[in-house]
């Protein structure tokens, strides 16, 4: 069955993902982090697979509510892997060269108290609005 | 409170390390140790201006801050939340400060057209591209346009080939709608073959859906109903993200029959490169994709008009397609407004080499090499002196300080002996030769050459002999002037854009280096060290303190010398390897 | 044909639309030099890969050179075939390709007819500036083939014929860059490829890369010893061609002097293989006969059509790729080997002397003959039917070094009784003519009518496959003729579903028939040369006295002195072949 | 008549994988690529039998295989090392990774160690020119490396 058969129908999807999106990144919805690993060749060979899988276990031991995303290259391939955290309402931070020492010290502090740690990429691009 | 100091290279060598120390120690002055916190971070791009030191969360943006202002923006700012207006960045056009650096036009140095989604959404998540605006582009040219009405579109936006040879865009869809057939294809030509490019790559590993849909669209445009992906085999991952968004888009019913309820039916499928960097060149991809040896064909006939199957065909590369559907929504009068006269929109570079941020950036047209070497990419590695970009990989020339103010756009970089390629940038210091660079792009040329016509069969090795004959401490004069006329000539002669801009890595280092290249046959010297035959070996006896690490560590035992006594190289075993410079902790061998 | 107006070397022409600038240009007397071209327009045979690029041209507003070749002419196009930029272009690529090329030039088997030795000649090259490395290969020696791919220039016609026109896949470009050649598959040698010898490559290669296994040696060895008997054939196709090789117009027949020039070199018989090809008819039509009548009988073990089975060539081709259908061929041997078999069996006897103390040779247009002669089943204890198989182009260097001035040679007849023969021999030369001239003997020998017109004009010309019906007095017999393996596959692939309906079918492989053969002087892409070997072929067979088969004399007095009838038991030993199955076959190891 | 000899199990792998591209002389490349992908390596006797499926000449398919670099018919070891050469890789001096390798394992680049252990071969950028110079062994890649490394990478894979 497919699932858009008219233009009214993607529209309509377009609209309930929208919704989702902008609820995930007001983190409206009971202050839910989310996290985005860069998973291109580079991020994988690098180790951004370990450093997801890591966190997305550490934190679920921890109790806290993290959404984890892969997503594609974030152009920063010098610091690989690279991860981008959202915490609500605020700013989404670029983390480079996240091994899982860094990953556990992004948790513990900046994930569960808002305390920045090193290794923050300072993003250097506008996103065009669509 | 956070502090954020800039830990870069560049800023690091201007002591932002000891800034980092200073605000900490003056937070602790004030007892706010524990409220604000000082993080060093990776480079801001902005070299130029540093060291940098970015406040937030108010985004005040300090430039050129020296340690002893620690105090200053401590007592000021933090403590009395006043803007030390000084250190504020002043914009270059209307002088005024910028408070808030989301102001600041360096962040409008990068402009992601094509990279949009990358790195935003999850690339195996339809409903990510869906709820970005994903495929509103072909509801869009379905719902609302005529096929000539897209093709006018794209023709308007002065979108040209990203591919290389900049060949524009809606021009081609035109030839290949006016010539009728019973099929036609619609082909993406992902054969990144450019070693040191891969912004295809990462496009269509975090953004495959874009691809897809703009194929659907130029099928479309110019009546085709099937379309292709040809793309390396060595790109698995990206395989398979297209597999799987081939797979949801088909379930999501936007490929496949009647798209969108309009009658339209496309679809998609993949043919896999075998390593052949010629297939890059159309006609040889064609060939490829028909299970053939990918050898170019002479043009005309051109895809458009004969291709696939015999049948007219487009063909687009990844980063082409990745700007159409946004091209379709946002129009063609929003695009031809970003970019050059004759060159719109952005290009993405793939920056990598001796410089700091080694990464995927994209850019305006005409954004000067400057810019991309000191803002965005942060500067040279190590603080060492710029001397030549590499654009456009082995089909391409090197710019060197002399163009670092030019526009980067098609035109310039065609008249500078480069040319755009597909978008490697590879950024060179004073440790790269650039005789051997060019010897490096020649080998492989000569390893990636298909044989099919002369001059760039036999050609490309003669010149590749010529230059190792160079490198070896063996050249004339002479070769110099055969390095230039077998040039031109392959550059002429050869059948396909693989032959024809072969020689630029040759001629323009010729052009722009041509100190080094005499250097090299005359004086027998390599300055930058790089050519083996053309060094000794040597270690400073002053200097040597006999702890034998480096005749331990030679391989071929040509280092000889009592414990404790100065050591000797014996330069007639000696193979250059380097082993021993790097075991030695007293700097007491050096090369000459 | 629609004209239109371009400029050439400033001058303003009118050409043909839709011409390449090489042929508009030579239209009008300007010859743009070439190298990997290659046609063969009366067949429709074309390689131009743009590859050589020696072509070049400059053609004002584009940005590159263009190979006259590839690139046609359009309104109003302005062309330079020899500004300064397009003769360094040229000069330098041709230096680039024989920097590439050994420069044994005085021993090449191509010295004095090799292109690219022309080529260096015209652009007056003195010097090589680009010196470096050369390609090396194995040479490859087969027994009628010599691959010396070290000075392959990659010109790809080789390839083009092998494939495209032959469709035998024994040559392919194989690896890339600098190390590309063209090659059998794994760069074996030819004896393991799926090669038919049939030797066009030889004609097309523009270079030394490509020869004949040369036996003129052996042969003058074998006529300076006293002890042998040595026994000369010619082939119907070599006297259209030889006169050429000694700078005579083709279509010139120089059956009379080549017989002198044979008896000068110290020939000991001269014959003639057109009697032998009126013996082949005698068999072969026989065997049709059989067949039809058999079938028309309703007879399931008999197989129609019957395919003529003269071309060594075709021989090879259906042997490696339709090994099921191995019945389907007329058994008889070809005329080189039918005479073999007469001459070390016949006339042995009748001269008195030792099956080993006879040497036969045959000139042949041909090179696949040469492995013919080779194969097992036409040597009696090691001992070949025919021991020597030289090609016209071998005939002629025989000729020049026995210091005769063939073109001021007094005519001489052949010897006999192996040398007399009627035109249906002759035309055994041009494709279709095996099948006429055993239509002219079969034709009799079914209705027992006098033919009135033995011209059969249908069944002759240039078109890859040819198909007639004759009537032989009511029953239509069904004739297909085919020149060119590729056109020999056609109608194979059609036999094989068994819906083709032809009684009968020729089959030669090479372009033209024999008188295209791979033996004869080179044409170098200049088809009009075959064409006029193939009307003098028929002028030959006109103005002979006797022209079927069955009424040559000397054919009748062989059977009724020692042949007894066609197909009968002695022909059936020395006149008839069975044939081998020579495709790979895919074996479970283990 | 000639034979080519290969094991009953390859030769239904290589038919079934030509019967799943319908037999078809254009998916010759798509058939290579599965054959491959199915015994590492493209012998001589594969190369027949597909050519066989396919309908076309061997040669045409060794013309084929020897054209694209990815196609091998000499078996790679059971650790495949590629070394990335790159301009990215270049220029950070993939040369002397490489040397470093050549040194350990006493081969060349093309060849096999005489265990069969490890292969060596050079590949053009695999796009991760961020962590240049880069190295892959089998699917995995190891970035930033040095010739120091060289030799501990390949003790994870010598036990």
């Amino acid at each position: 069955m497919t699932k858009i058969k008219s233009l009214a129908d993607l529209k309509a999807m377009k609209q309930s993902v929208q919704e989702k999106i902008d609820t995930r990144a007001k983190g409206t919805a009971e202050g839910l982090v989310q996290v985005k690993v860069a998973m291109a060749t580079c991020g994988i060979a690098a180790g951004a697979k370990k450093v997801m899988d890591y966190m997305m276990s550490e934190t679920e031991k921890r109790g806290m509510d993290v959404v984890f995303t892969q997503t594609g290259c974030m152009g920063y391939c010098h610091a690989e892997p690279t991860i981008e955290v959202t915490l609500p309402g605020n700013e989404p931070i670029v983390f480079g060269y996240v091994d899982l020492k860094k990953a556990d010290e992004i948790i513990d502090k900046y994930i569960k108290d808002g305390e920045l740690v090193e290794g923050i990429i300072p993003v250097n691009y506008e996103k065009i609005n669509n | 409170m956070h502090l954020l100091v800039c830990g870069g290279t560049g800023c690091n060598a201007s002591r932002s390390q000891e800034i980092a120390a200073n605000l900490k120690s003056s937070l602790k002055d004030n007892g706010l140790e524990n409220e604000v916190q000082v993080i060093l971070t990776g480079c801001f791009g902005f070299c130029e201006k540093g060291p940098i030191v970015k406040i937030m969360p108010d985004n005040t943006f300090y430039t050129e801050v020296k340690p002893e202002d620690a105090t200053e923006i401590i007592m000021e700012h933090v403590v009395k939340g006043r803007k030390v207006t000084r250190l504020l960045y002043t914009d270059p056009e209307n002088k005024q400060h910028v408070a808030d650096s989301k102001h600041m036009g360096f962040y409008k140095k990068q402009m992601r057209i094509a990279l949009r989604n990358c790195g935003y959404i999850d690339p195996q998540n339809i409903e990510e591209y869906i709820g970005a605006d994903g495929y509103a582009a072909l509801a869009k040219c379905l719902g609302e346009m005529t096929p000539e009405q897209v093709i006018n579109e794209i023709k308007l936006s002065g979108l040209r080939g990203r591919g290389g040879g900049g060949f524009p865009t809606g021009l081609k869809w035109e030839i290949a709608s006016k010539n009728h057939a019973d099929q036609k294809y619609v082909v993406c030509n992902a054969d990144e073959g450019d070693p040191g490019a891969f912004m295809d790559r990462s496009i269509l590993e975090g953004d495959p859906h874009s691809v897809l849909e703009a194929m659907t669209i130029n099928g479309y445009a110019i009546g085709a109903t099937i379309g292709v992906i040809y793309i390396r085999a060595e790109y698995p991952l990206a395989i398979n993200r297209l597999l799987v968004a081939i797979d949801q888009a088909h379930e999501y019913g936007l490929l496949g029959k009647d798209i969108l309820g309009s009658g339209f039916n496309f679809d998609i499928e993949l043919r896999y490169g075998a390593g052949a960097f010629v297939c890059g060149e159309e006609t040889a991809l064609i060939h490829s994709m028909e299970g053939l040896r990918g050898e170019p064909t002479f043009k005309p006939p051109f895809p458009a008009q004969s291709g696939y199957n015999k049948k007219p065909t487009n063909v687009n590369n990844v980063e082409t397609y990745a700007n159409i559907p946004i091209i379709i929504t946002k129009g063609a009068d929003w695009f031809n407004k970003i970019g050059t006269e004759k060159s719109k929109g952005t290009k993405v570079f793939a920056l990598a080499g001796q410089i700091n941020n080694v990464g995927l950036i994209e850019v305006p047209m005409g954004i000067t090499l400057r810019e991309v070497v000191y803002e965005i990419g942060g500067g040279i590695k190590g603080g060492k002196e710029f001397k030549a970009v590499q654009t456009g990989g082995p089909s391409g020339g090197c710019l060197t300080t002399k163009h670092l103010d030019t526009p980067i756009d098609y035109d310039n970089l065609l008249a500078s002996g480069s040319m755009m390629g597909s978008g490697g940038m590879v950024v060179m210091d004073e440790t790269s030769c650039m005789v051997a660079i060019a010897k490096f792009y020649l080998e492989f040329t000569v390893e990636e050459s298909c044989g099919k016509c002369s001059p760039c069969r036999i050609g490309n090795k003669r010149l590749h002999e010529i230059l190792e004959k160079i490198t070896k401490g063996n050249g004339t004069m002479e070769d110099l002037d055969n390095l230039r006329n077998l040039g031109r000539v392959i550059k002429d002669a050869s059948l396909c854009g693989l032959g024809q801009t072969s020689p630029n890595p040759v001629l323009s280092t010729i052009e722009n280096f041509y100190d080094e290249y005499v250097e090299h046959i005359k004086d027998k010297k390599c300055r930058a060290g790089v050519c083996k035959s053309l060094m000794q070996y040597v270690i400073d006896q002053e200097q040597c303190v006999g702890c034998t690490a480096c005749a331990r560590n030679c391989p071929v035992n040509a280092i000889s010398g009592e414990k404790k006594m100065p050591h000797f190289i014996n330069t007639e075993l000696c193979i250059k390897c380097g082993a021993c410079i790097e075991k030695c902790k007293f700097n007491a061998i050096s090369i000459c | 044909m629609e004209k239109i107006n371009i400029i050439i070397d400033n001058k303003p022409l009118q050409v043909e639309k839709g011409q390449t600038v090489l042929k508009a240009a030579h239209a009008h007397g300007i010859e743009i030099p070439t190298l990997c071209y290659y046609e063969l327009d009366g067949v429709k045979l074309e390689n131009r890969p743009g590859g050589c690029r020696i072509c070049v041209v400059e053609i004002e507003g584009r940005k590159n050179l263009a190979p006259a070749c590839a690139t046609e002419v359009a309104e109003g196009m302005v062309i330079h075939t020899c500004s300064l930029r397009v003769v360094n272009a040229r000069r330098t690529v041709l230096e680039l390709i024989l920097s590439d090329h050994p420069a044994d030039c005085l021993i090449c088997p191509k010295n004095g007819k090799c292109e690219l030795q022309s080529l260096a000649q015209r652009l007056g090259v003195r010097e090589i500036p680009y010196q470096g490395e050369q390609s090396t290969y194995r040479k490859d020696l087969s027994p009628a083939i010599i691959r010396d791919v070290d000075k392959c220039v990659m010109c790809r016609r080789c390839e083009t014929v092998c494939n495209i026109w032959q469709t035998v896949g024994a040559l392919s470009a194989v690896n890339r860059g600098f190390q590309a050649v063209v090659a059998p598959a794994f760069e074996q040698d030819l004896v393991k490829s799926p090669c038919t010898y049939c030797g066009q490559c030889i004609m097309a290669c523009p270079v030394g890369a490509l020869s004949e296994v040369d036996q003129t040696r052996q042969v003058i060895t074998a006529i300076s010893d006293p002890k042998k008997t040595v026994v000369v054939q010619t082939a119907p196709a070599v006297r259209v061609a030889l006169g050429e090789e000694f700078g005579m117009e083709p279509g010139n027949i120089v059956t009379g002097q080549m017989a002198a020039a044979l008896r000068r070199i110290g020939f000991d018989y001269v014959f003639d293989t057109d009697f032998a090809a009126d013996l082949t008819i005698m068999e072969e039509g026989t065997e049709l006969l059989t067949r039809i009548s058999k079938f028309t009988q309703g007879d399931k073990n008999v197989k129609l059509p019957i395919l003529t089975s003269c071309c060594p060539g075709w021989v090879n081709f259906f042997e490696t790729n339709y090994s099921d259908m191995l019945d389907v061929p007329s058994t008889a041997k070809s005329p080189q080997q039918m005479f073999g078999a007469v001459a070390k069996n016949y006339l042995t006897t009748k001269l008195g002397i030792k099956r080993e103390d006879m040497v036969v040779v045959s000139i042949m247009p041909c090179v696949a003959k040469k492995f013919e002669s080779q194969r097992d089943e036409f040597k009696e204890n090691g001992n070949p039917d025919v021991d020597y198989s030289l090609t016209t182009r071998e005939l002629a260097e025989l000729i020049r070094q026995f210091n005769i001035d063939f073109k001021t040679l007094p005519s001489e007849d052949f010897d006999n009784p192996l040398g007399e023969s009627t035109g249906a021999g002759v035309i055994f030369g041009a494709t279709g003519g095996v099948i006429e001239a055993a239509t002219r003997t079969a034709y009799e020998l079914f209705t027992g009518k006098k033919l009135e017109k033995v011209d059969f004009t249908e069944l002759r010309g240039l078109e890859g496959v040819r198909e007639a019906t004759v009537d032989f007095n009511g029953t239509p017999i069904k004739i297909g003729i085919a020149h060119g393996l590729s056109n020999a596959r056609q109608l194979l692939d059609q036999v094989r579903k068994g819906n083709s309906g032809f009684h009968a079918i020729e089959v030669m492989a090479c372009p033209g028939g024999c008188i295209g053969g791979a033996g004869q002087p080179f044409h170098h892409g200049n088809f009009d040369i075959i064409r006029k070997r193939q009307e003098a072929i028929y002028r030959e067979d006109a103005g002979k006295p006797i022209r079927k088969s069955h009424e040559n004399p000397y054919i009748q007095a062989l059977y009724k002195e020692w042949l007894g009838e066609p197909c009968g038991e002695i022909s059936h030993h020395l006149l008839h072949t069975h044939y081998f199955d020579k495709s790979k076959h895919i074996e479970i190891e283990g | 008549m000639a034979k080519v000899k290969l094991a009953e199990s390859k030769i239904n792998k290589i038919k079934e994988i030509c019967t799943s591209f319908g037999n078809k002389p254009g998916e010759a490349i798509n058939v290579l690529h599965k054959v491959q992908g199915e015994f590492g390596y493209l012998p001589a006797e594969v190369q027949e039998v597909i050519a066989q499926e396919l309908n076309v000449s061997v040669a045409q398919i060794y013309g084929i295989v020897t054209f694209y670099s990815f196609f091998t018919m000499t078996p790679k070891g059971e650790f495949p090392i590629s070394v990335c050469m790159g301009t990215a890789c270049y220029v950070r001096g993939a040369e002397k990774v490489l040397d470093e390798f050549k040194r350990e394992l006493k081969i060349g680049v093309g060849e096999t160690t005489p265990d069969g252990k490890f292969s060596l071969n050079c590949l053009r950028c695999v796009g991760a020119c961020g962590l240049a110079p880069v190295v892959l062994i089998g699917e995995k890649v190891y970035g930033r490396l040095t010739p120091d490394g060289v030799k501990d990478i390949l003790n994870e894979y010598r036990s």
